[in-house]
């Protein structure tokens, strides 16, 4: 057993892949001698060589689209994009190219491509390094979208992301990186997709989080607990597609749903999982079903005050619990 | 008479142009048969289209010359081709058969690009290396410096072709694609088929260079301007190109001059946009033409081959036809399969 | 009072515009002689000339990134997409750039431009030439969506996308572009962005739909009121930002909603508006909030019977309603 | 004494070469003025973050040549500039001053650019027609040929300036921007900045080509390649290019090779990537240095003067730094303005 932050747990886990299968190789900006910006690939040009481990030109595109196409060669390739801000470039090749293939040639063709992005904000990098993107690529049928939020799942989930023939955007919550930290078992598992996990069990209602939002609603679950409000907080970890059961046996357990995210509320993830909730949860609700989001602006500000306002945090998390607590 | 005389010609002209590539008298043929077919094929497309009997077409016609030339200068199956949508004669003479487009024409069943999901010219064949293409232009272009870059991870001596109109040169993907093959110098060959227009747009509002070629240079690639109505340069031109790319040494721009006699697809009207005469001076230099008398000049062909060769391509294309029409559509609910696949382990 | 077509409305409001403000001018594929691929800039060229009728080359990004750049010096460009599919590549300078001008120069340069898009499905033209690409946008704030479904609309709502200094994102349904006639009064009117209208009074449930989908609504609508089920019909006609107001008074009003759009269903706009109503106007709600949507595949095939399986239609609708109703 | 030596050195310089491109000796000096208020103030930020007084600094150091250059061919707030994060210099002398970008490295209240919105090195302002930048790379490129576009629309004679890094050519925006230019002859001035490295990824990784400039070609350009830390050359050359845009013959590809001998910004360890010899030497050929000894030949500077300047810099950035220091921060609700505008009618 390994206590490892999330980046070191995304660090070990493609080192650990690239032994077993000498079809990955990594490819993005910096990702060579620089280890990468925030440091995931550190020490692995050193291991595999820059064969293996590939500084890309300066663009977004073309580094998934060489990726796709080395996937659809054979290989397994992992694309790291430096911001998932930085994303956007390559919207069309995702979600038209990648994400379609596997429908568009009826299963004969496949791209078994992992991208990796780490996204977020609090960490003052105003309206360019702090998206949330999740909910725009959730969007897309054939994409897996996850967000595993402890060193835990992100070992898990990108073990699993090898062992799928389709193409996974696997975001990394960039404030979690090194705030986390969390066992990891020696032994050999994975994190399958498509599963949420109740992370924390309760009766009163029902949180549901990932990503960095995940650790602030279980610290305001703690919180509330104090004062007998019994929270279950869900993790969907995979976020497309999402895992409805898990979520409806919760919310039908407890009457209540609150869902917190960072992106803006319009559209967000929390429209989603609220949807499945009013639809298909709708006679065991005692509540209206709560969105806590950033508001409807255009991104995270810089200033520390206005990022401040735009974050959701424990506090206003701890907030929503008790006044859904107490409708 | 008529086979003899052919015999006798072929013997006198040792110096064929085709020979000189090392083409065999029944690989020229070939090529002619391809380009014929394809044409005859996609003729009948835009017949059942004016009569009602599919609803789209979008055509091959014109390019069928760079299009085979290209085809043979590949190991078919081999290597990867990532085509467009006008590579109707590319896709045939790699393998595709005329009962495949035909059932994409319709949007049949068995339709082996795409199980009928995709408009019909969305060539795609796993088997025979076809990448299944989208329809927004230009992004095959860094995938097939993709395909390229696994090729050179795994050090086979494949290479990957992909094709594209003039037009779609303005698209970022583009400059991507070649930008990436020149760094890591791939074994990727990027045809342009120059058929002078984006749909209306004519090249002098598309590019501020005359020729496309001349942007291989801000790649470090070389770029080649070939006669795209000649099917046998358009050989000579790819074979230094693939052989090249084998090579190791790395990709190479070329571009085929060629025109689109026809609309742009179905959906189209060229005479908002250019002359008559324009046209018909095109149709003056049509690779199914040019092909013939090639072949008439090394005695190869006369009328009676030509009339025997027509007559296979009439039974394919009437076979092709029958085929299509009579298949069944595929059921409703197939529109939910292949959206995710099983988990490998 | 003139009858006109969605796409003559498109036209002559265009031709009208630029009559007006000679900052106005358009760029596009095959925007000048051609007059488009739909024919909506048919006859522009020859009246305005190819200064401000202009064919772009074949490339969308820059399509956008030119008028974003127009608009900055002060002009009111209009851009052309082609086909709605075709947008992706333009995605980074429409939500990172175009959407975020304002805020990020904090008012004080701002992006006045038009992006026409034809979208929507049923006409054959398989996984690209069919997307309903509305929600992918609808998430971003500062940036304008509408999908006007009728020729008054059309008219009201394009006068208005001039009469804003933000970017506006266009949305024309290319099926109901010559399946829809309406009447468009001589008289000067505009339909200000963020007003749902109510197209049908009713009184057992609302349904929520857009574009084509209104039209196959109201068609629903009709057949059950034979049958006594009184339904609503609320228009949102802008996309982004949403009437909250005029959806939340029909749904308190009948207790019931459903949701119907073309896009699929995940994160789909239905998601957002189901979202909304779950949370605020609980207290009003007699049934599950029902959502029906495309399914959740890629995009819209082109073989007809998978067509016809994908695209909601005026039965399903119906089926919906009647389902709804007898909850 | 130190004085009359200068005016004796000035008056046997008449051949210096600043006059001989047409600027005054009062010119030259207050391109040294901006040279250095730039690169006092930009190493004031590096010590503000390694005091954590700041969290986060990126550095125009060692372009400084480049970008004042640049400048001085411009009629400033009559032409547009579309500039990139490293552009303090530029900015500085378009005319924003050092206290706004102290607000901006505090984000605190009152920033002009963004109201402290965007990270600092984002530069922006309406008035002086200096268009706010965002973050992804080469966005602005294609935005400035918009910009021209709309200049060239209503017929003025200005001119649209954007910077950016040679890594961010690789960019789809890159050629975009520049096929649109060259089609339509626009008024801009593309203006790479090649120091060498995207962050720790050197040129020969980021292209095939040795020079950006080589790419003008694939666009009907100009390519013009220029010495970055000559201010003077850097002058020369955009005058030539702008001289050119307002005559209607449209835009230049100009690239400045320069350097930038600190790391990519305050995150960044170069280290990892580079040797000190190779940052030593480029450090001899630094722009501030080499315009004081420019300055000095031609006995326009001695050591008083210069001290004269140094001292008027601290001042300023003295000035500046207090006073962003001492700046309250924007209210946090100010994060919800200007999303949306008002109608205008
Ligand atoms: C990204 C994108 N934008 C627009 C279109 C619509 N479109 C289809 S073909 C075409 C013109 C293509 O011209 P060119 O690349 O020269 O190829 P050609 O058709 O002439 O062979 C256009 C604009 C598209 N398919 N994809
Ligand atoms: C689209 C995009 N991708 C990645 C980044 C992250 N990033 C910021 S600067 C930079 C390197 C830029 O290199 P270059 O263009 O040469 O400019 P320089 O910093 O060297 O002046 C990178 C990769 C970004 N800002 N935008
Ligand atoms: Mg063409
Ligand atoms: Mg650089």
């Amino acid at each position: 057993m390994a206590i490892l932050t999330n980046i070191e747990a995304v660090t070990r886990t493609l080192a650990e892949e690239m032994r077993r299968d000498p079809n990955i190789f990594i490819t993005g900006e910096d990702v060579g001698v620089r280890g990468g910006v925030f440091r995931a690939t550190k020490g692995l040009i050193e291991e595999f060589g820059d064969k293996r481990v590939v500084d890309s030109p300066l663009a977004e595109l073309s580094i998934v689209a060489i990726g796709m196409g080395a996937a659809l060669y054979g290989l397994h390739p992992v694309c790291e994009i430096q911001f998932a801000d930085f994303i956007a470039p390559a919207f069309n090749q995702i979600v038209n190219e990648v994400a379609k293939m596997r429908y568009r040639s009826n299963g004969t063709w496949t791209v078994p491509l992992v991208i990796r992005a780490p996204y977020g904000g609090g960490i003052g990098g105003g309206l360019y390094h702090s998206q949330s993107i999740e909910a725009t690529y959730a969007h897309v049928p054939g994409l897996y979208v996850v967000a595993p939020a402890t060193p835990y799942d992100v070992v898990g989930m990108l073990r699993y992301a090898f062992r799928v023939d389709d193409p996974v955007l696997f975001l990394e919550h960039k404030k979690a990186y090194r705030l986390i930290k969390g066992e990891v078992p020696d032994d050999y598992y994975t994190v399958p997709f498509g599963k949420a996990e109740v992370k924390r069990a309760g009766t009163d209602l029902t949180v549901i989080a990932y990503g960095l939002m995940l650790h602030l609603t279980l610290e305001a679950a703690q919180r509330v607990a104090a004062d007998g409000i019994s929270v279950q907080v869900v993790d969907p970890r995979t976020l497309n597609p999402l895992d409805k059961e898990t979520i409806l046996e919760s919310v039908k357990k407890t009457g209540k749903a609150l869902i917190v995210h960072e992106d803006n509320l319009t559209l967000g993830l929390g429209a989603e999982i609220a949807a499945i909730i009013a639809s298909d949860a709708f006679e065991f609700l005692d509540a209206p079903v709560m969105r806590l989001g950033a508001p409807d602006v255009p991104a995270v500000p810089f200033s520390q005050p206005m990022q401040d306002f735009f974050m959701p945090n424990a506090d206003k998390i701890e907030k929503a619990i008790r006044k859904l607590a107490a409708y | 008479m008529a086979v003899s005389k052919v015999a006798e010609q072929t013997a006198a002209k040792v110096d064929a142009r085709h020979r000189a590539l090392d083409l065999t008298d029944a690989q020229a043929l070939e090529m002619y048969w391809y380009i014929l077919l394809s044409r005859r094929l996609d003729e009948r497309m835009w017949i059942l289209h004016r009569q009602h009997e599919v609803a789209f077409h979008i055509s091959g016609i014109g390019h069928e010359g760079t299009q085979v030339g290209a085809a043979f200068a590949l190991k078919r199956g081999y290597d990867f081709v990532h085509p467009y949508y006008r590579d109707m004669a590319l896709s045939l003479t790699i393998g595709m058969t005329p009962r495949d487009l035909m059932l994409a024409l319709y949007g049949k069943q068995g339709e082996p690009s795409s199980g009928a999901r995709q408009m019909p010219a969305h060539y795609g064949s796993r088997a025979l290396k076809i990448v299944s293409g989208s329809s927004p232009v230009a992004t095959q272009i860094p995938q097939a410096a993709g395909i390229a870059f696994g090729i050179r991870y795994k050090g086979t001596d494949q290479v990957a072709l992909t094709c594209f109109g003039e037009g779609s040169t303005s698209e970022g993907d583009f400059h991507e694609g070649l930008n990436w093959a020149g760094i890591y110098k791939l074994p990727v060959i990027f045809l342009c088929q120059n058929n002078q227009y984006a749909i209306s747009v004519p090249t002098d509002k598309e590019m501020p260079v005359k020729n496309v070629a001349d942007r291989a240079v801000a790649y470090g690639l070389p770029g080649v301007i070939v006669d795209g109505n000649d099917p046998l340069e358009v050989y000579r031109v790819m074979r230094e190109a693939v052989a090249r790319a084998r090579r190791g040494e790395g990709a190479t721009l070329v571009e085929a001059k060629t025109y689109r006699p026809v609309p742009h697809s179905s959906d189209d009207d060229d005479r908002t946009y250019r002359s008559r005469e324009e046209v018909e001076a095109w149709k003056k230099k049509d690779p199914v033409l040019r092909m013939r008398q090639y072949l008439e000049s090394v005695g190869l062909m006369d009328d009676a081959k030509a009339q025997e060769y027509e007559a296979r391509a009439k039974e394919a294309v009437d076979d092709a036809n029958q085929f299509g029409k009579n298949a069944p559509f595929p059921p409703p609910e197939a529109a939910l399969e292949n959206v995710w696949g099983e988990s490998r382990k």
